[in-house]
């Protein structure tokens, strides 16, 4: 009932160890939406993964593939995402 | 844009909008409401709604909408949502009101009171989400449920004879006067999310304008009650729910003209 | 009598206009005989002043808004009558389950079903008991003249308000009907602070109005705090009034309407030799329990009164618990009983006590326990029934 | 001391009208009273009737085993009410419209042609007023210049114009009722639609 | 133990069927938890046997479309749980006020309000005093085991046309949820004529099926009717059952669920030297009272145990009119009591009664009705309370 | 024809119909429940229908219909005569089943029920008198009370702002598939009348087709309610109601040219 | 609740005696619909007389000028009038 | 005498179901059981669970303080149901998921790796059948040929394809009961997804 406390605050990345998706892990179900959604395929449920829920988490697969669309973000009905655009010349991860 | 160098903060394209809570919710996997109440905490956010939002909850799978959504909240008894929106509309007029419903709420049990909160052209904001399937029950057939879908009370497949049709409340209560505005949206993809989320946002600045009634009713799925994997969901929704009940503006009496384009 | 200002009033108008004089916010209601007048007495009134009124679709409708309006700590009056009245229990329900503050109004009519518009104090068992599903108890008030409902109006808004409950005022179609001289003396009780009211979670923490606890372990803890209040107001909030039981040796019980007309049956049955008192509950819930059995101590019979097949009866006897003979005169379906019938069916009762002074009390009282076939053992072939019922021939 | 009047007729006649006059000439008088209606859908078309009791003491029962007077307006109150009224007591009937006394010994039956009188008064709605000023006449229960007190302050609230013909008739009354005129003079009822 | 045949049915689906095999021409519902299974099994079996099964819009639809179908002189179940009950108040009020039978069970969950899900007995009250308006009674039949529920179903039936009336079955979720192995024996009830029935006036003057009755007399002459027929059926229909009861010298006193946790709970404390035995309703209106009174003078003490903050408690206090000190162990919100809760509770009250042999009866009662300030007195400050609550340290 | 000798029976141009019984109602002066009741007796006395009809009361000032209309009749609570004619019509495939019901009946309390009635599809004909107020309960405001006019809870007027706009219910029902037959008639005149008589002609013979719901709304005046005299009140019927609630056929789904002239 | 046992019987009558209007005047409330819809302006409340129910109910004033249209049946509320046709010849009294 | 068991774990992983099938067991076995399952909206996305009371006589009190058996398919389950075990009594773990031993002394603690065991077996609703191997093999509440003809009677009737897998899983159950294998095998949950 408190109110959200808001997602970890983005701090300056070093451009290597940049991704363009933060996922909250314990929040997914596993639903499959946004690997549906995903116009670059680049998004997986982790079978070998099981969060406290009792689901296996998505995973990107691949940063570099990651367009930033927010696709998956938009689909995901717990939203586990945090879309980040990348900064110029930053190295997906 | 200035070039951003390589050491700057990424811009955030998207994250977990304020007005939700950080509980994890007990809907199922792949269920509409979680969207919903996305679009919902996204809207009242940048309307800067949130601190005199005064939110009615359901009697149905969003009854827990208060603990996922940070705004103050009365729970309604099954369907009365808009007879209790009313009574705190007419008290305080400064507030803004949200009531969100779903499609057994709506549109069986309280369709009295959606009829009349409507004809009277409360300055509501009602969300309503038509997942066809009367979710938090055990998945019965429900006002909005297809025909020849099968349900655990239609187990044969809904049939026109003893159940009746499929009811399209919202164009019902877009034929009335007091209704500023109406609208259905859909989950089925990014885009139709996107464009429903505009509705919504509509929705709420016709009750900031004070023309009226706004509804926006949000097709959705629920995996668990149609059986379905969250994905197949999807198409039954695209397919069937989509064909059945178009989305698109029904009314827009506030303005001539709406804007009813994706957002992005 | 001193020159006062006085002005007639109907029942119906009169509790309408101290509800407004009690600064209530709004009034949700939807139109039935014998109330209908207090309804448009406030279609008119509330937005003279500024107030809400609205008319809903239907009492389902009226009594939710009340329940939202009063989610955000308004002061709100509804009002109805017996059909109207039994389609609110959901929402007593969830009134009392989620602890708002509302007054309900119910101007009683015969029953059941459609029934007539007739006066009745059948609803009694449905006020005070069973009403809504889950446990919970509601106030209710019973004035039993005009000038006294329009003050417990004012106690009921203060009783909502201090408990966070719903709060019934139980009048009858004579009551709301009738018109008596009042003095125009209102009373507007102090506001309780309401630090769990909605409006908008402006720099503090949501709040939430809800009656679901879905973990049987909080449901109960719940559940335990609305009985504590209930003991609570069981404790400190009965009302009632007896009139000439100093010196009675027979004690009619009776509550609004039907304590008029004991109160008129005690005066000509003492004319007669007779020697009743008037015992009038004005709470029925917290039933005067402890305080009839003191006068039932003193007594040798009680004769209950209602405008029912009797209902109030049940808490009469739960509270004399069977040391004397409990006795009933009622009529049903919009017929009031007269004085004259009480005054029968006092006559009857006191030919069946024994003079108490032959025994003393205790033992009396265990003599009384003996089953007696004829009319008074609750153990015989009809003991679930009113003791006396009147007869056919005098209705 | 408690006296009870009922007033009974067609719905138009003006019974609960002149039952609240009487009501508020009680209360101008500085007596209690209580003042009760028939209610509810019997009025559609039909017979409205209304119960009032002046007293000395808070009024106890709101209901009367046998009333003081009956004023019988039509046919069917005269035969509702006739009986109801206690021995010694007064039963006002509408002479224009009741063909025949009642017929009780141990009652004062007054005959007034209370139509005929109304329509020469120039309102159907008098009807009552005249009977109520042959009951004062008869019974005064209340002063006379209580009732027409009462009379100003109600009538000027809502219908100021018909003041002057509602004093009319109620002296009129008053006078009928001093002076008793037997027989029945032949008058249409008052148009019940209202 | 010999071979039967015996099925594992879920308590909802048994009543459900128990309903078809006893010919139900028609089912009303909508969905609610815990009874959505009974539901959900008219909805398949219904149409498999030709009968009609509809979806209501809501608890009001079906059980006005049961009104609907019962003047015509069917047999017609309906089912909900505490909110869908509560909303069915004013016509069930009409069914009584117009002589219809139906059969209404009601699944009890927690409450009040919106509460929780869990099993409850909470609409005890409710179902036997005040659900709707009006001077009307209903008989409540309260199964404890899946078997005894399918039998009350065909009872339920059976009084609801003999007597003209709605028939409440009272379960609780826990009835409703669970499976036990039962014998596949049902009963079909013979039909009652229905002399009274609309459908049609070809070749008869015309029927009407009603509540109204505008003039006062004829509705208390209705009333009078009404009334005669529930001492009738308070006369002839009381069901009950005993269990130990012979020797013991502390009855507990529980229905339905509560009746089956308080069985074990004899059964082990007779094992540790306590003297229990157990008295269970069946019919909770009309009431044992004669019968519970009848075994109230043979034991020391009486314990009420429900899940609930103590209702058929009031209907316990009526029957034994304090002759001997009555305690009571409830639990609520979807608790339920354990049989160790019960045994502790029988402890605490065997603790506080004086034995029996010391005194002759009467005096021992008369000793009882002497105020005791610590539990039992019903005058003391907390009187209208269940004379002992469980600890809270013991939930 | 032959020509008639002088001494022949006179033909009966109008007469009593048989299924009105022979009590005087108990309505005021005026009113149009009378003339509805009237009709219905001669369109099921046409038909032949009286012996199987089973019909529903409301509860309004036609709550006595019974003491009236020589038919077996169930008295239903406030609003819920669709529901129970529903319970009717299952259990009694053959009855003729005919519901009664004024405009708080129907359009307030009894929304969802004539609602989902008329979604089911249930064969039921449905008569729908508004007369724009609450008789029965003393002239308060109705769902169907035009904008300005008073009552005795709209003292100064109805206002849309706080009690909304005239329900326009008949419309909305004629959106939904189940309803095979819906009308507008009016009791203005002689030649209205006969066109409302022959709109309940068809309303029925829709039951007997077997087609879905059928309802005909019927523009009525309540003199009392409305304080007027019945002449005068027969204007505001013309210019006011039949402005607000145009009167004519809306849907009739069950044939493709429906009869709609006035019957003689 | 006794079903309706009609009207009269309409028996033959002698042309010189015959009227288009059988008028029940017990059940007509003198509302006056009949009076306004009658297009021959043949009818008329009879303030000289009243009813058991306390009206002045409907007369025909002039038989001869009405034309059996039956309007006046048509819109009245209680079912006051029968209507007849003129048989050939029939003078209207 | 009676015997109670929990089934807790992932909606899912079949516990209702595996409780069904032991009270079928029991009927077969011509003992007296009740089943009462955890029910309504808690189902939604959560946990599930069900008891199981099986005796000689009818069965009195539905509630159980202190259950004989608890198998506890995920680790919440544990944390809920481990303490409620009667001393003596059984707890089985699903050491897939459940990573160390709950830790009592009083109690039997049997760990076995369901999960694992059903992948290899083919289906992860096995888990459960294969608890209640286990759980047969260590208490002997009914046969073990009573479970397999409960097994068929209600797979049979709902999806007959699965008999053979939901047979075998019993088996590999029953065995794994009877020589526990200690240690957790690493597998992943069930797809909670329905
Ligand atoms: C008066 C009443 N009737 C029935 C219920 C049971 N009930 C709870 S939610 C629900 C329906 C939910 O369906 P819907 O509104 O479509 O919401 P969803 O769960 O599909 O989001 C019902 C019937 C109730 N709580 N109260
Ligand atoms: C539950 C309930 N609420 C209210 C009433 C009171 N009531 C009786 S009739 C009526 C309204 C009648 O209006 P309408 O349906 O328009 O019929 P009319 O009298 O105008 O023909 C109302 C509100 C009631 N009997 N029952
Ligand atoms: S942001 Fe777009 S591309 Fe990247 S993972 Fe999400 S959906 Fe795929
Ligand atoms: S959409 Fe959200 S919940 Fe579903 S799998 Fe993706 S991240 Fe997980
Ligand atoms: S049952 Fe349906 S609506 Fe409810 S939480 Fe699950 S998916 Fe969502
Ligand atoms: S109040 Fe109106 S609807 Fe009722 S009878 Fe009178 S005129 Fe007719
Ligand atoms: S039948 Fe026609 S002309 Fe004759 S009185 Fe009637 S309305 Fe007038
Ligand atoms: S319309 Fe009928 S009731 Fe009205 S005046 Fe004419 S005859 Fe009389
Ligand atoms: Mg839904
Ligand atoms: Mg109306």
């Amino acid at each position: 009932m408190t109110p959200a406390a808001g997602p970890p605050a983005v701090a300056p990345l070093a451009p290597r160890s940049w991704s363009p998706l933060i996922i909250a892990s314990e929040y997914c179900k596993g639903c499959d939406l946004c690997v549906a959604a995903c116009p670059k395929g680049v998004l997986v449920l982790d079978g070998t993964a099981v969060n406290r829920l009792g689901y296996h988490p998505v995973r990107l697969t691949d940063p570099a593939g990651c367009t930033s669309c927010a696709f998956c973000a938009r689909v995901c009905p717990d939203a586990v995402f945090i879309v980040l655009a990348a900064p110029k010349g930053a190295l997906r991860r | 844009m200035s070039t951003t160098p390589a050491t700057a903060v990424p811009r955030v394209v998207y994250r977990r909008p304020e007005l939700l809570t950080e509980r994890s919710t007990h809907y199922c996997p792949g269920c509409g409401h979680g969207v919903v109440h996305r679009l919902v905490a996204e809207v009242l956010g940048e309307l800067g709604l949130g601190p005199r939002t005064i939110a009615v909850a359901p009697v149905g799978c969003a009854v827990f909408a208060y603990d996922y959504l940070a705004l103050d909240f009365v729970e309604a008894p099954h369907g009365r949502a808009p007879a209790v929106a009313t009574g705190i509309r007419r008290v305080r007029p400064d507030a803004f009101v949200l009531t969100y419903q779903g499609d057994g709420d709506l549109a069986a049990i309280g369709t009295a009171e959606i009829v009349h909160a409507a004809a009277r052209g409360e300055r509501i904001t009602a969300v309503f989400v038509n997942n066809g399937i009367y979710g938090m029950t055990g998945g019965q057939m429900a006002p909005t449920t297809l025909l020849g879908q099968r349900t655990t009370s239609s187990p044969a497949g809904r049939e026109a004879a003893s159940a009746g049709y499929p009811l399209h409340i919202t164009e019902m209560l877009a034929l009335l006067p007091g209704v500023a505005y109406a609208a259905r949206g859909s989950l089925v993809d990014p885009a139709w999310i996107g464009r429903t989320k505009a509705f919504l946002k509509r929705a709420c600045e016709a009750q900031l304008e004070g023309t009226g009634f706004a509804i926006v009713e949000v097709l959705a799925s629920c995996p668990v009650g149609w059986a379905m994997t969250p994905r197949d969901s999807l198409a039954f929704l695209r397919e069937r729910m989509m064909a059945e009940f178009p989305p698109g503006l029904l009314i827009d009496r506030g303005r001539s003209a709406v804007s009813d384009r994706p957002e992005d | 009598m001193t020159k006062r200002r006085r002005v007639l009033m109907k029942g119906n108008e009169a509790i309408a206009e101290a509800a407004i004089r009690a600064s209530c916010d709004a009034y949700f209601g939807y139109p039935i005989t014998p109330q209908a007048e207090l309804f448009e007495w406030m279609a008119r009134r509330m937005p003279e002043e500024g107030r809400v009124f609205v008319q809903a679709e239907s009492e389902l409708g009226a009594i939710n808004m009340a329940l939202g309006a009063a989610a955000t700590g308004a002061r709100v009056l509804v009002s109805s009558s017996g059909p109207g009245i039994s389609l609110m229990g959901e929402a007593m329900s969830y009134l009392a389950g989620s602890e708002l503050p509302v007054v309900v109004v119910d101007v009683m009519r015969g029953g059941p079903g459609l029934g007539s518009i007739g006066p009745s104090q059948s609803d009694y068992l449905l006020a005070t008991k069973g009403h809504g599903h889950g446990d919970y108890r509601v106030p209710v008030l019973a004035p039993s003249s005009i000038a006294e409902a329009m003050e417990l109006v004012a106690t009921a808004f203060e009783l909502a308000e201090r408990y966070r409950t719903p709060v019934f005022i139980l009048a009858d179609g004579i009551l709301g009907q009738a018109m008596e001289p009042v003095e125009q003396r209102y009373r507007d009780p102090p506001r309780s602070e309401a630090p769990w009211a909605v409006g908008g979670a402006a720099g503090r923490p949501p709040r939430v109005v809800r009656s679901l606890h879905l973990e049987p372990e909080a449901l109960e803890a719940h559940n335990e705090r609305l009985q504590a209040k209930y003991r609570e107001i069981a404790g400190g909030e009965v009302r009632w009034a007896g009139e000439r039981l100093d010196d009675a040796d027979l004690a009619i019980v009776a509550y609004g309407t039907a304590a008029r007309v004991a109160r008129t049956a005690v005066a000509r049955a003492r004319a007669e030799g007779l020697r009743p008192g008037l015992f009038r509950p004005i709470t029925l819930w917290p039933f005067p329990e402890r305080e009839l059995a003191e006068v039932a101590s003193r007594v040798r019979g009680v004769l209950v009164v209602e405008l029912s097949a009797g209902q109030m009866l049940e808490d009469v006897r739960l509270a004399v618990e069977g040391r004397l003979p409990v006795a009933f005169h009622g009529r049903t379906g919009g017929m009031v009983p007269t004085p004259d019938g009480v005054i029968d069916a006092l006559r009857r009762l006191e030919a069946r006590v024994r003079p108490a002074w032959t025994l003393p009390l205790v033992e009396a009282a265990a003599l009384d326990r003996r089953p007696d076939p004829d009319t008074f053992s609750l153990f015989g072939d009809d003991a679930w029934r009113p003791l006396e019922t009147t007869p056919r021939g005098e209705r | 001391m408690e006296r009870s009047v009922v007033f009974a007729g067609f719905g138009g006649q003006g019974l609960l009208f002149a039952g609240q006059v009487l009501a508020h000439a009680a209360v101008i008088d500085e007596l209690e009273v209580l003042w009760i209606p028939s209610y509810g859908p019997e009025m559609r078309g039909g017979t409205a009737s209304c119960t009032v009791i002046v007293g000395d003491e808070p009024i106890g029962s709101p209901v009367v085993d046998r009333v003081d007077v009956a004023v019988a307006m039509n046919p069917p109150s005269v035969a509702k009410f006739g009986r109801q009224v206690a021995p010694g007591g007064l039963l006002i009937a509408n002479s224009s419209l009741v063909e025949e006394a009642y017929g009780r010994d141990d009652v004062e039956e007054l005959q007034v042609p209370c139509t005929a009188l109304a329509r020469e008064a120039g309102d159907d709605r008098l009807v009552s007023l005249i009977a109520l000023g042959a009951l004062i006449a008869r019974r005064p229960i209340v002063r006379p210049a209580a009732v027409r007190a009462a009379i100003r302050k109600v009538v000027a609230a809502r219908q100021p114009d018909a003041l002057r013909a509602d004093l009319a008739a109620f002296a009129v009354g008053l006078r009928a009722g001093r002076e008793p005129v037997r027989g029945r003079a032949a008058a249409p009822a008052p148009d019940a639609a209202r």
